[in-house]
C-alpha cells in the first residue's frame, strides 16, 4: 500500500493532516487553559463548541446578519456562555471534592447536548457556504481549499496572541499565579473569580473561532457534533502537556497528522481511526505522564 | 545495634536541595528526635524514610527483626510506602491525615489491612478464616483505642474528634501496623503544656509496652530534651549537630542556627 | 432536611410511575377505539427519518380515521434511536397501551430489537422502510412494505455497470451502520458478478457515524481513480463526504442508497451533491398507482411549502393503509386475525406500488426508482426492474 | 458444632429484621414474577441490571474514589460474550450473513450461566490490561483513559465482523424474562458488595478514597487495592452486560456508546457515591422514572397541546436533574450512609422530633 502511494497523494494527505490538526489545536487551547487554572477537564468544552456553531448558523441563516457581524456576535455569545457555565456550574463547587466538579462538567455537557437536541432538533442544519474559503485551488494535482491554509494561520496567530496575553499582561500574570497556587494567589489579593471567568471566556472564545472554521470546512451543524472533537482535543491537550498553550497546539497537530497518516498508510484499518487518539493518549500517559511539553508536578505531603 | 541508618541521603526537587547529606543512625530501643528550624527539611527526611519520596542519592538502611528474632539489613530507599510500612516503619503526619469520613475504629482497622491473611473472595463469602481474621483485627484495634483513651469514641466519625484526640488516633492507627520503628511528626503540635505532659508520659509508656524505637520531629524543646536519648539537628537540609540533649543544648552551632538567632521559631 | 426532601421526591416519582404504568391499561377496554402503535426514533441520530415516516402514518390516519366503524387511535412511542429504549418502547406499546398492531421503525436494527417482543406477544408489526432482510426473517409477526437491501444493492450495481458503464468502483461504507455495511456488501457481490471481474472493487474505505472529515479516505480513493464511488450511509455524513470529494477534485459519479433522500442531504451538500444518484422507493412526480396520486395530492395540501414528498413518508402511508386493509379483511381488531390477514395480502394498491406479501412477510417488489439530485431537487432518473 | 449453632442463633437474633426483610423481598420477587405484565417485567429486569452495573461502578468511583468511566465498555464485553456463545449454532449463518463467523467460534455454544460467568471473567481480564497502565494515573486522567478504552472496545467490536458481526450486531440471543435471573444475580451482587465493603478490603478501598498518602503509610498498597476494586467492578459489570444482552435479545456496538456510562453516573450521583442502598434505590428510581416521565416527550401531555412537550424534553429534564443533584444535593440521596435499621430509626426520630417541635412552636404561637 505504501508502495502504491505517489508523492502527490502523500502531500495531499499532509495538507489534510495540517488543516485537521490545526482545528484540533484551536479547540485544544481552550481545554488547556481551563485545565491549567482549575485542574478540571471541562467536559462541556466540546458542547460549547457546538453551541457556537449553532449561534453562527442562526445568525446567518435565520436572522440573515452579515457574516462579520455574526462572527463577532458568535464569539461574544460563546464567551458569555463559557463564563456563564463557570459561574453556574463550577463556581459553587470550587471548594467541593474534585469528583463533584468533574460530574458537574459531565452534567453540563449532557445538558447542553440534550437541550440542543430539544431546541434545534436532532436534524443537521446546513452551515452557510463560504465559496471564497472552500473553492479549491489546484496546484499540480494537489487540491487545496483556502480554508485549509487559513486554519493553521489563524491557529498560530491566536496562539501567539494568547501567549502574549499570558506572559505580558496583568490578566495573564494573574492567570499564571492562580494556576501555580490557588490559595496563595487569593492571599495576594488576586480577584480569583474574575481571573477564572476570563479564562473561561477566552477558552470559549477560541472554541467559537474553532467552530466557525470547522463549519466552513465541514458545513453541518448537529447537537452531538462537539462530542468527538471535544474528546479528541482534550487528548491533544494532554499529549502536548496540559496547561501548556504551545503543547496544545503541538498535540493538536500530532493528533491530526497521526489520524490522517494512519488512514493513508493503512487503508484497511480506516474503521479504527477514532481509536488512534485514545491509543496515543494511553501511550503518552505511560511514558510521558505530563505530556510532551508539560512540567513535572510534585505532590505536597 | 542500629535499626535505621541513612547514608549520605540527598533529596533534590528541581534546583532545591531539601535534604543534603543526611546521616542518622538510630539504635534499636532508643528515642531519637529530629529538630531544626522551619523548612530545614525534617518532614522531607521523614518522607524519604517512609518512601513517599525516592532520595536523589544515598541509602536508607533498615534492620527489622523477624519473627525468629534475627535482624537483617535492607536498603529501603525508593521502596513503596506500603512496603516500608510492611517492614515495620509506621508514621504519623504533621498535618493530621486521618480518613476523616470513616469512624475512629475503621481508621485503626485499615492499618491492620497489611496483616490480613484472607483473600477478597473469602471476604465476599464470609469464610470462617475471614470472620476470625476480622474478629482478631477488631479486638486488637479496640485494645489500641483503649490504650489511647479513645474506646468510647470508636463509632464517631474521625473528623468529629477534637484536635488532640485526632493526634492520639493517628498514633493508635500507626501502632496497628505492628511497627518496630515509629516516626512521629510533631505529635505535640498545637497542644497546651498539660496535654504535652500527658503526651510525654504516653510516648514513654508506648515505647516500653510495645517494644518500640521512636524517632520524632518536635518543636517543643522541653519535650524533646526531657525524653530523647539522641537528637539530630537539621538546618537547610544539612545535619549540623547530633548528640544527647546535653550536648545539643551546649552546641554553639545549634544555638547560633536555631535557638539563638531566630527566637520565635517555635511557633 | 435536604436529604429527606429528595427522598420524598423520589418516592413521589416512583408513585407516579406505578400509577402511570398501571392506570392507563384500563382504557384499553374501550372497544370503540382501535389502537395502533407507531414506533419510531423521534430523538437521537435517526430522528429525521423517524419523523418522516411518522408524518406518513399520521397523514394516512387523518384520511382514514376509522375502520370497522371504530376510531383508529395512533399511539406514538419514541425509541430514541437506541436499542434498549426500542425494546422498552415496544413492550410499552404492547403491554401498557394494548395496541393491536405496530408500525415502524425507521432503522432496521431498531426494528430488529423489537422483533422478539412482537413475536413473543403475538402482535403483528409492519416495517416501513427497514430494508435489512433480518427484520422479517424467521419472524412470523413482522411484515414490511419496502424492498430489501440485497435488491437495492443489485439495483445500484446494475445502474453503475450498465448505465454508467463503470469498470472500477470504490466503496466507502459507514462501518458502524448495519444498513450501510449490508448495502455495500450486496452491491459488491452484485457488481463483481455483473462485471465478472473479481478486482472490480478497487478500494474500500470505512468511516464511523458522526465522522466529519473524510479527506484521508478520499485522497486514497482518488489515487485509485475509480469510475464510480458507491457510498451508502447516513445523509449528513454522505453529504459531507461528497463535498470533500469534490473539493479534492474527484469528479466521478457518487451513488448511494435510499437514506440519502432527505432535505438535509441537499441543504448540507449544496451544489456539490448535484448529480448524486440514489435508489429509492417512490417517485412523487410519477406515482405508480391511483393511491399514490391521492397520497401526493394530500401531502402537498398538508405541507404546501415542501418541495418533494419523501419516499419513507409514502411508505409510512402504505404501512398504515395496508394495516387498515388487513383489519377490514380480518373483520376484527384481534392481533392474531390481523396477522393472518396481513400474511395473505395480495395485490394491495399502495402509494408506492402494488404490494403482495410473500412467505417471508416481505413485500414482493421487483423495481426500484433511481433518482438524481438536479437543481437542488431529487429528480426521477430511471426505474430499474430486476427479474430474478 | 454447638458453637456454630449458637453463633447462627445469635446471628439470627441480632439480624432478624434483615432476615425478615430479605425473605419479604424474595417473596415479593416471586409474586411479581407471577403477576407482573411483560412491560413492567422488562422495566423491573432493566432496573435490576442497572443496579448491578451501577453498584459495580460505585465500587470503583464511590468507594475507592477512582473516577472511572469505562462501564459501557465492560458491559459490552459481557454482553457480547453472552451473545456470541449462546446464539443457537443453527441460526448463526443467517445472523452472520455478510461475513461468516470465525470457524473457531462458529460451533461453540455454551449454556447461559457459563457464558455469563465467562463474560464476567473476560471483562475482568480486559480490566486488568486497562488497569495496569491507567490506575497509576491521577483522577481525571483515569476518567478520560477509561472512557477512551470503552470507546476503543466499541470500535473494535464494530470492526471485527467475523467475531461480533460488526455493525449488524447479533440478534436472536435466547432471552430471559423471569425476574429471578436479574433479581437473583442483583441480590447476590448486592450482598457480595455489602460483605466486601465491610471487610478489610472494603476499608482499604475507602482509605484510598479518603487519603491516598495516609492509606499508603498505613500499609495499603494503592495499586493493588485500586486494581482489586477495578477487577471486581469489571467482573460484575460484565455479568450485568451479559444479562442486558439476554434481556434485549440483541446487541450491537452502538448500544455501548460512552453515553451509556452517563446513566450509571447519574444513578450513583443521585444515590450517593459510596452508598450501596442509595445506588439500589437510585437505579430503580432512574429506570422507572425515565419511563414515568415519558409523557414529557408526548405533544398531548395532560390533554393540552403545549408546544413545550415534544420529544427530547424528557432527557433535558433528566440532565437538569443531574445538575440539580450535583449542585445542591452533592451527597445524593444517601451520601456515604447506608439504609440500615439504625439509619431509618434515626431518621424517623429526627423527623418525629421536628414535627413535635413544629407542633410545639405552633402551639406556642397560638397561646400567645
Amino acid at each position: 500500500m505504501v508502495v502504491g502511494m505517489t508523492l502527490s497523494t502523500f502531500l495531499q494527505q499532509l495538507i489534510n493532516g495540517l488543516s485537521l490538526g490545526s482545528l484540533y489545536a484551536l479547540i485544544a487551547i481552550g481545554y488547556t487553559m481551563v485545565y491549567g487554572i482549575l485542574k478540571l477537564i471541562n467536559f462541556a468544552h466540546g458542547d460549547i463548541f457546538m453551541m457556537a456553531a449553532y449561534f453562527a448558523y442562526f445568525g446567518i441563516s435565520v436572522f440573515f446578519l452579515p457574516w462579520y457581524v455574526t462572527f463577532i456576535i458568535t464569539i461574544l455569545l460563546t464567551m458569555l456562555l463559557g463564563a456563564g457555565i463557570e459561574r453556574m456550574a463550577y463556581r459553587p463547587l470550587r471548594e467541593a471534592p474534585k469528583t463533584s466538579l468533574l460530574i458537574s462538567a459531565i452534567g453540563v455537557s449532557f445538558l447542553l447536548e440534550n437541550l440542543a437536541t430539544y431546541l434545534f432538533s436532532g436534524k443537521p442544519q446546513a452551515f452557510p457556504e463560504f465559496p471564497v474559503m472552500t473553492t479549491p485551488i489546484f496546484v499540480g494535482g494537489l487540491s487545496i481549499q483556502p480554508v485549509s491554509i487559513v486554519i493553521p494561520i489563524v491557529a498560530f496567530f491566536l496562539m501567539t496572541v494568547l501567549l502574549f496575553i499570558i506572559n505580558k499582561t496583568k490578566v495573564g500574570m494573574a492567570m499564571r499565579a492562580v494556576s501555580v497556587d490557588y490559595d496563595t494567589a487569593k492571599l495576594m489579593g488576586i480577584k480569583i473569580d474574575n481571573v477564572i471567568s476570563s479564562t473561561f471566556a477566552i477558552g470559549s472564545g477560541l472554541a467559537a473561532v474553532g467552530a466557525l472554521l470547522w463549519c466552513m470546512k465541514y458545513p453541518s451543524v448537529l447537537p452531538l457534533m462537539g462530542v468527538v472533537p471535544g474528546l479528541k482535543c482534550f487528548i491533544a491537550a494532554v499529549i502536548g502537556g496540559i496547561g501548556n498553550v504551545k503543547g496544545a497546539v503541538l498535540g493538536g497537530l500530532i493528533l491530526g497528522f497521526s489520524e490522517v497518516l494512519m488512514v493513508a498508510f493503512f487503508p484497511s484499518l480506516t474503521g479504527y481511526r477514532d481509536a488512534v487518539a485514545f491509543i496515543i493518549l494511553i501511550i503518552i500517559l505511560l511514558f510521558l505522564p505530563n505530556g510532551i511539553l508539560g512540567k513535572k508536578q510534585v505532590e505536597k505531603v | 545495634m542500629s535499626l535505621l541508618k541513612t547514608e549520605n541521603v540527598i533529596m533534590q526537587f528541581g534546583g532545591v536541595i531539601a535534604v543534603n547529606d543526611l546521616n542518622i543512625d538510630i539504635k534499636k530501643g532508643e528515642l531519637a528526635a529530629l529538630i531544626g528550624p522551619n523548612g530545614a527539611g525534617k518532614t522531607t527526611a521523614f518522607n524519604v524514610i517512609t518512601g513517599v519520596y525516592t532520595p536523589t542519592s544515598g541509602k536508607v538502611l533498615f534492620s527489622p527483626t523477624d519473627n525468629g528474632g534475627v535482624a537483617s539489613e535492607i536498603d529501603i530507599s525508593g521502596k513503596r510506602p506500603d512496603k516500608i510500612t510492611g517492614l515495620g516503619i509506621a508514621r504519623t503526619f504533621q498535618n493530621i491525615r486521618l480518613f476523616s469520613d470513616l469512624s475512629v475504629l475503621e481508621n485503626v482497622l485499615i492499618a491492620t489491612h497489611l496483616n490480613i491473611n484472607y483473600s477478597f473472595l473469602s471476604a465476599i463469602l464470609r469464610m470462617p478464616k475471614a470472620r476470625n481474621g476480622e474478629r482478631e483485627a477488631k479486638e486488637k484495634c479496640e485494645f489500641l483505642l483503649e490504650r489511647m483513651g479513645l474506646i468510647d469514641l470508636k463509632d464517631e466519625k474521625a473528623s468529629s474528634l477534637p484536635y488532640g484526640q485526632q493526634r492520639h488516633l493517628e498514633i493508635a492507627r500507626a501502632l496497628a501496623t505492628n511497627p518496630q520503628l515509629l516516626l512521629l511528626d510533631e505529635p505535640a503540635a498545637g497542644m497546651n503544656p498539660q496535654e504535652t505532659d500527658e503526651l510525654t508520659d504516653l510516648i514513654f509508656k508506648l515505647k516500653t509496652d510495645f517494644d518500640l524505637t521512636i524517632f520524632m520531629i518536635e518543636h517543643h524543646m522541653d519535650l524533646v530534651m526531657e525524653i530523647s536519648d539522641h537528637i539530630y539537628v537539621l538546618d537547610f537540609g544539612c545535619t549540623i549537630a547530633k548528640g544527647n540533649p546535653n550536648e545539643i543544648q551546649n552546641d554553639p552551632k545549634v544555638i547560633e542556627a536555631y535557638l539563638g538567632v531566630d527566637e520565635d521559631v517555635e511557633d | 432536611m435536604k436529604k429527606s426532601l429528595s427522598l420524598l421526591l423520589c418516592l413521589a416519582l416512583v408513585a407516579t410511575m406505578t400509577a402511570g404504568c398501571s392506570g392507563s391499561s384500563t382504557s384499553s377496554d374501550n372497544s370503540d377505539v382501535i389502537k395502533v402503535g407507531v414506533f419510531e426514533p423521534l430523538t437521537g441520530a435517526n430522528a429525521s427519518g423517524g419523523e418522516l415516516e411518522l408524518e406518513g402514518v399520521q397523514l394516512a390516519n387523518q384520511l382514514h380515521p376509522e375502520v370497522l366503524g371504530k376510531k383508529v387511535e395512533l399511539v406514538v412511542a419514541d425509541n430514541k434511536s437506541d436499542k434498549a429504549e426500542a425494546t422498552t418502547a415496544a413492550a410499552r406499546l404492547i403491554e401498557k397501551d394494548k395496541v393491536c398492531a405496530i408500525l415502524g421503525s425507521w432503522g432496521s436494527s431498531l426494528s430488529m430489537a423489537a422483533g422478539d417482543i412482537v413475536k413473543s406477544n403475538k402482535i403483528p408489526a409492519i416495517a416501513l422502510s427497514a430494508t435489512n432482510p433480518q427484520v422479517t426473517l424467521g419472524n412470523d409477526y413482522y411484515f414490511r412494505v419496502c424492498f430489501l437491501d440485497p435488491f437495492q444493492g443489485t439495483v445500484m450495481a446494475n445502474y453503475a455497470y450498465k448505465t454508467l458503464g463503470a469498470k472500477k468502483v470504490a466503496i466507502v461504507q459507514e462501518v458502524s451502520n448495519d444498513y450501510s455495511v449490508g448495502l455495500a456488501k450486496f452491491f459488491t457481490d452484485a457488481f463483481t458478478k455483473l462485471s465478472g471481474d473479481a478486482s472490480a472493487i478497487v478500494s474500500t474505505g470505512n468511516y464511523n457515524t458522526g465522522d466529519q472529515d473524510f479527506n484521508g479516505i478520499l485522497t486514497n480513493i482518488k489515487a485509485t481513480n475509480p469510475d464510480v464511488i458507491f457510498a451508502p450511509g447516513n445523509y449528513t455524513e454522505s453529504a459531507l463526504l461528497i463535498k470533500q470529494a469534490r473539493a479534492l477534485g474527484i469528479t466521478c459519479p457518487i451513488i448511494g442508497g435510499d437514506t440519502w433522500e432527505t432535505n438535509e442531504f441537499i441543504t448540507v451538500g449544496g451544489a456539490d451533491v448535484e448529480g448524486a444518484v440514489m435508489s429509492t422507493f417512490f417517485d412523487d412526480t410519477n406515482p405508480p398507482t391511483e393511491a399514490g396520486k391521492t397520497f401526493v395530492a394530500e401531502y402537498k395540501k398538508l405541507y404546501p411549502d415542501r418541495q418533494n414528498v419523501p419516499a419513507v413518508t409514502a411508505l409510512g402511508y402504505d404501512g398504515y393503509m395496508m394495516l387498515m386493509d388487513a383489519i377490514e379483511r380480518a373483520g376484527s381488531a384481534d392481533p392474531q386475525a390481523i396477522r393472518d390477514a396481513l400474511a395473505t395480502t395480495t395485490n394491495f394498491e399502495g402509494a408506492t406500488g402494488v404490494i403482495t406479501i410473500n412467505a417471508n412477510g416481505d413485500a414482493e417488489k421487483n423495481s426500484a426508482i433511481v433518482k438524481v439530485v438536479k437543481d437542488g431537487k431529487f429528480t426521477y432518473l430511471d426505474t430499474v426492474t430486476i427479474t430474478q | 458444632m454447638k458453637n456454630t449453632q449458637n453463633s447462627l442463633g445469635a446471628y439470627l437474633k441480632k439480624h432478624w429484621k434483615t432476615v425478615v426483610f430479605l425473605v419479604l423481598v424474595l417473596i415479593g420477587i416471586g409474586i411479581a414474577d407471577q403477576f407482573v405484565n411483560s412491560f413492567m417485567r422488562r422495566l423491573l429486569n432493566l432496573s435490576a441490571i442497572y443496579t448491578i452495573v451501577a453498584l459495580s461502578m460505585n465500587l470503583v468511583n464511590g468507594f475507592t474514589g477512582q473516577f472511572s468511566l469505562g462501564q459501557a465498555g465492560f458491559m459490552a464485553i459481557g454482553a457480547y460474550t453472552v451473545a456470541i456463545f449462546t446464539v443457537p449454532v443453527g441460526l448463526r449463518s443467517t445472523i452472520f450473513y455478510l461475513a461468516p463467523m470465525a470457524p473457531l467460534l462458529a460451533n461453540i455454544q455454551l449454556p447461559f450461566v457459563v457464558a455469563l460467568i465467562l463474560g464476567g471473567f473476560l471483562s475482568a481480564g480486559v480490566a486488568f490490561l486497562i488497569g495496569s497502565p491507567c490506575l497509576r494515573l491521577r483522577g481525571d486522567y483515569l476518567a478520560i483513559a477509561t472512557l477512551g478504552f470503552s470507546e476503543i472496545i466499541r470500535i473494535i467490536f464494530t470492526n471485527t465482523q467475523t467475531i461480533t458481526n460488526g455493525a449488524l450486531g447479533i440478534k436472536s440471543i435466547p432471552t430471559i424474562s423471569s425476574l429471578w435471573w436479574t433479581f437473583g444475580i442483583a441480590l447476590i451482587v448486592i450482598i457480595a458488595c455489602f460483605l466486601l465493603i465491610n471487610s478489610s478490603y472494603g476499608r482499604a478501598f475507602k482509605s484510598v478514597r479518603e487519603d491516598e498518602i495516609a492509606a499508603e503509610a498505613m500499609g495499603v498498597s494503592l495499586f493493588k487495592t485500586k486494581m482489586t476494586s477495578f477487577l471486581i467492578s469489571a467482573f460484575f459489570t460484565g455479568i450485568g452486560g451479559g444479562l442486558y444482552a439476554a434481556l434485549l435479545g440483541t446487541v450491537d456496538p452502538k448500544q455501548f456508546y460512552f453515553t451509556l456510562t452517563y446513566n450509571f453516573l447519574l444513578i450513583i450521583v443521585l444515590g450517593g457515591m459510596g452508598s450501596i442502598s442509595g445506588t439500589i434505590i437510585a437505579s430503580f428510581v432512574v429506570t422507572l422514572g425515565q419511563e414515568a416521565l415519558r409523557f414529557l416527550d408526548e405533544p398531548m401531555a395532560f390533554g393540552l397541546d403545549l408546544p413545550i412537550f415534544r420529544p427530547g424534553l424528557r432527557m433535558v429534564v433528566f440532565s437538569f436533574l443531574l445538575m440539580v443533584v450535583v449542585l445542591f444535593y452533592r451527597k445524593g440521596l444517601m451520601g456515604t450512609n447506608e439504609l440500615t435499621w439504625n439509619f431509618i430509626a434515626n431518621k424517623y426520630r429526627s423527623i418525629k422530633s421536628r414535627f413535635t417541635k413544629k407542633a410545639a412552636s405552633a402551639q406556642g404561637g397560638d397561646s400567645k
